[in-house]
């Protein structure tokens, strides 16, 4: 879930920005143009993911698959999610500008260390690949809950509450996306294993 | 009506969102064991007509009957697209799991099938295709003729009662077209067909229609005529697909 | 223009003035004249987060009680952050869609290379705009066939399995596509500069906009620092 | 030689990474003023061809030659794309930028010509090819038909000495198909197409070849000959693409 605009404190707004500025300047430093079109098609993949809707239960979540794209792309990660945010706020106004910075980290950077802690298992075999790719699904979507929701909470006092609610909110999420997460790898190991190695 | 028709479009409108109306008061009474081939120029709505009768878009005006009742949802629809199997233009948007094998047990699996019946009957159906052999290809590696044909194979394990093919010869050579004239003319199956390659439309279906300013409209008679052209071999056998 | 009005009214402290960005923000949009339900719907969208931090924080947070609901009492200070945060993210929005939404992305991009972003993430920001489109189709398609083939989204494991392999398929796909794409471009000459031919102009309503919405902006720093004085 | 050729494959050898090999000693040497038609069936390598012959793709084994000297590098290749245009199989592939104008501008501007000359030449090309008034129609919303047609443009504004056109009809109307067909004539420009359309090769080539087990061969003598066929509004004057 992102946080909408007015919501968190300058304190806040500043250091995500910071954050952000940095990753990106990494994954940009990392890409040549030639890979540049891929991150762009990668990054334009992933924000139509992000508005697939699954049901869970009686409700329905929309996917988020920063693991997958951290998986994939590594610190390129930064600026294609930076970018997908960019036109979430144009499109359809979701988030805005002065947060930017705040959701970008908080999505990409669980993405990242997925990227180095998890990647490896995952382009292996059997068993072991798949638990990797679900964790690296399942933690990344609880990796940015919990660091949106300590932004709230480090913004006042108050919503510290609605900081709790708001990661519980995430676990079935996380659920979804470990599983789905899981099937995509598989998928992608089996037709297309050169996309790992992108990055 | 005397026979009972298998759908119906009654006075159907249909315009995508911000432009001109496509379709403009469409009757069609389709009923079993008709054979139709359709023709029309580009962007005529040929196949904003099958997306219609399938349910993937929603007419402004009018509406769509399946066994003389009318479908007013998404669950009626899903009952319709059953029996009416609709392989589409593009033969790489029909092809979505790894394998073939996974691609053509998929839609018996939304039926209910068991997992080792969906792939009985996929194994069948690949092999009355021609197609045995291919279960464990990977569906974005295989050539042109053979998505085309896979993607017939992915409806065909459905066993529709009716089918509706939009340009199944697009971009095929010569061999594989002629593979899938063979494999229509054994079907018994009702069918619409869309197709710019006359020729192939007057050896797989019976009856002419096309789209004119947004009306579906019987073609005229059929005429055999003749005509002198050249081509490479042209004194070998061969056959023409217009 | 709209990022530093976004900026000020985020530090802002002071109801009054949230108010008053508000209120300038919404005339900043009646002048640009946007489609009104895509805005409406906009607006909702962005209250929905608000509405859960209604919802929340007012009764989870700790201060004088105002009235209580059964177990749980209302408290003001809850009800005054989040009525000032929902007054600022109004503001916000209003300003955001007033001055920015209204361009279109091609124009947007160009105007972040005049500000002196990265060349690089200029590129990746025009061409993500420009494939979200057409992934966005090819989801549709594939979903499309999916659908045709008797698929139902439910609470279960087929369901998310397909999800996965549907969602794989339209990387692999795009992955293909910008393959391909790139070779478009090399044909035709391309060796990593963008050149355009279209022309960034300024029309004469754009500068009334700026110096009004300058106007609007140094009206409201004022407000702030007079409120700051007057509580001191 | 006697005709200095403009560029010549010299025995090329080609496969994709893991599989076999599609090119197995390619040899051509074309001169300017050649009409070349290209067939055979599906995935025997034409489109291949296409890509070795522009630098798309690296050759295992063999080599380019452009104006009588080996090209080895990127920075060769620029060059040979200058004179050399190849329009894509799948004209979306073709159109990325968001405007028709930009798209058609696009080459130009790689050319060097300043931003006011690309423009003008844009809108004359789109002009010979009757698409005035497209300029501003955004890439993605055209119909099949206008973007083959407007994918010819992006290469025509960049006025090379040689097209190489991939299926240029695929999915077309007959009065479309028609329309590029008297395009293609009333243009003298060297060209090779790949097609399965012999009528369409008979109109707008003048020599042959094939691709037989990864060789590229030139095709047997040129027959006319008579076929009785029927469809619809077989009475009313009309052609057909095959
Ligand atoms: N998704 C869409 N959004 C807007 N317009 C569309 C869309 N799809 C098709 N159209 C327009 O609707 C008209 C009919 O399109 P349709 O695809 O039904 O034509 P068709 O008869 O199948 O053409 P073809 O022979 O090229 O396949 C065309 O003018 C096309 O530009
Ligand atoms: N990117 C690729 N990776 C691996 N194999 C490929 C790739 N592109 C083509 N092939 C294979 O190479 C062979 C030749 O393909 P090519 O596209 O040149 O055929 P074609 O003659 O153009 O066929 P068509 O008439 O269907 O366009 C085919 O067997 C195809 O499966
Ligand atoms: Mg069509
Ligand atoms: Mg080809």
């Amino acid at each position: 879930m992102h946080i909408s605009e007015g919501v968190l404190s300058p304190a806040i707004l500043g250091l995500g920005a910071a954050l952000t500025a940095v990753g990106t300047a990494i994954g940009l430093r990392r890409l040549d143009y030639d890979r540049l079109m891929t991150v762009a098609i990668l990054a334009a993949a992933f924000f139509v993911g992000s508005l697939i809707h699954v049901p869970i239960g009686p409700s329905n979540a929309h996917l988020i698959l920063n693991g997958l794209l951290g998986a994939i792309l590594g610190w390129a990660a930064f600026p294609a999610i930076l970018v997908g945010l960019m036109l979430q706020a144009v499109l359809f106004q979701y988030g805005g500008i002065t947060v930017l910075g705040v959701n970008t980290f908080n999505m990409a950077f669980p993405a990242v260390l997925g990227f180095y802690l998890l990647r490896p298992a995952m382009v292996g075999s059997g068993r072991a690949r798949s638990v990797a790719a679900f964790c690296c699904g399942a933690l990344s979507v609880a990796g940015a809950g919990l660091l949106t929701a300590l932004s709230l909470a480090f913004t006042a006092e108050g919503f510290l509450r609605a900081a709790q609610l708001l990661f519980l909110a995430h676990v079935p999420v996380m659920v979804v996306e470990g599983v789905v997460t899981v099937l995509a790898v598989s998928f992608l190991i089996r037709v297309r294993p050169e996309v790992f190695s992108i990055s | 009506m005397s026979e009972p028709s298998l759908f119906t479009l009654e006075d159907v409108y249909f315009a995508y969102p911000p432009g001109q109306e496509v379709l403009r008061g469409v009757n069609l009474s389709f009923s079993s064991g008709q054979q139709i081939g359709l023709y029309g120029s580009n962007g005529s709505g040929k196949t904003t007509l099958f997306h219609v009768i399938t349910g993937l878009v929603t007419p402004v005006q009018g509406r769509v009957l399946f066994h003389g009742r009318p479908v007013h949802d998404e669950k009626g629809f899903r009952a319709l697209r059953r029996e009416i199997g609709l392989v589409l233009q593009n033969a790489e948007d029909q092809l979505f799991n790894p394998t073939v094998l996974d691609d053509v047990a998929f839609g018996p699996l939304n039926l209910g099938l068991s997992a080792d019946d969906a792939r009985d009957r996929a194994v069948e159906t690949l092999h009355a295709l021609g197609l045995t052999g291919f279960e464990d290809r990977l569906t974005h590696r295989l050539s042109g003729g053979e998505k085309k044909l896979v993607s017939l194979a992915t409806i065909l394990s459905m066993q529709p009662k009716v089918l509706l093919l939009d340009e199944p010869t697009n971009g095929l050579d010569p061999q594989t077209r002629a593979r899938i004239i063979e494999i229509l003319c054994q079907l018994p199956t009702s069918r619409i067909i869309i197709s710019h390659d006359w020729d192939f439309l007057a050896q797989t279906t019976t009856e002419y229609m096309t789209i004119k300013e947004g009306r579906l409209v019987s073609d005229a008679p059929f005429l055999p005529h003749r005509h002198v052209h050249a081509h490479p071999l042209g004194d070998e056998p061969h056959h023409h697909h217009d | 223009m709209a990022a530093a009005f976004s900026v000020t009214v985020a530090m802002v402290r002071h109801p009054g003035t949230a108010a008053a960005g508000l209120l300038m923000a919404m005339i900043a949009l009646c002048a640009s004249l946007p489609p009104k339900r895509a805005l409406l719907r906009r607006v909702v969208l962005v209250n929905v987060f608000i509405l859960f931090l209604w919802l929340t924080v007012p009764l989870t947070m700790p201060g004088e009680t105002l009235w209580t609901l059964g177990a749980v009492g209302v408290s003001r200070e809850g009800l005054e952050l989040v009525g000032m945060v929902t007054l600022k993210s109004n503001a916000i929005l209003l300003a955001f869609l007033a001055l920015v939404a209204s361009m279109d992305s091609p124009t947007i991009g160009h105007a972040m290379a005049r500000l002196g972003v990265p060349s690089k993430l200029v590129f990746l920001f025009l061409f993500t705009y420009r494939y979200v489109h057409v992934i966005a189709d090819e989801w549709q398609r594939l979903r499309t066939a999916a659908r045709l083939r008797g698929f139902v989204p439910r609470t279960d494991m087929r369901t998310y399995a397909t999800v996965g392999h549907l969602f794989a398929m339209v990387l692999v796909r795009s992955l293909d596509r910008s393959a391909r794409v790139y070779r478009a471009m090399i044909l035709r000459g391309f060796d990593g500069r963008f050149a355009s031919v279209c022309r960034f102009t300024i029309r004469p309503r754009d500068g009334l906009f700026v110096l009004c919405g300058l106007a609007a902006h140094i009206l409201m720093i004022f407000m702030e620092c007079f409120a700051g004085v007057l509580r001191v």
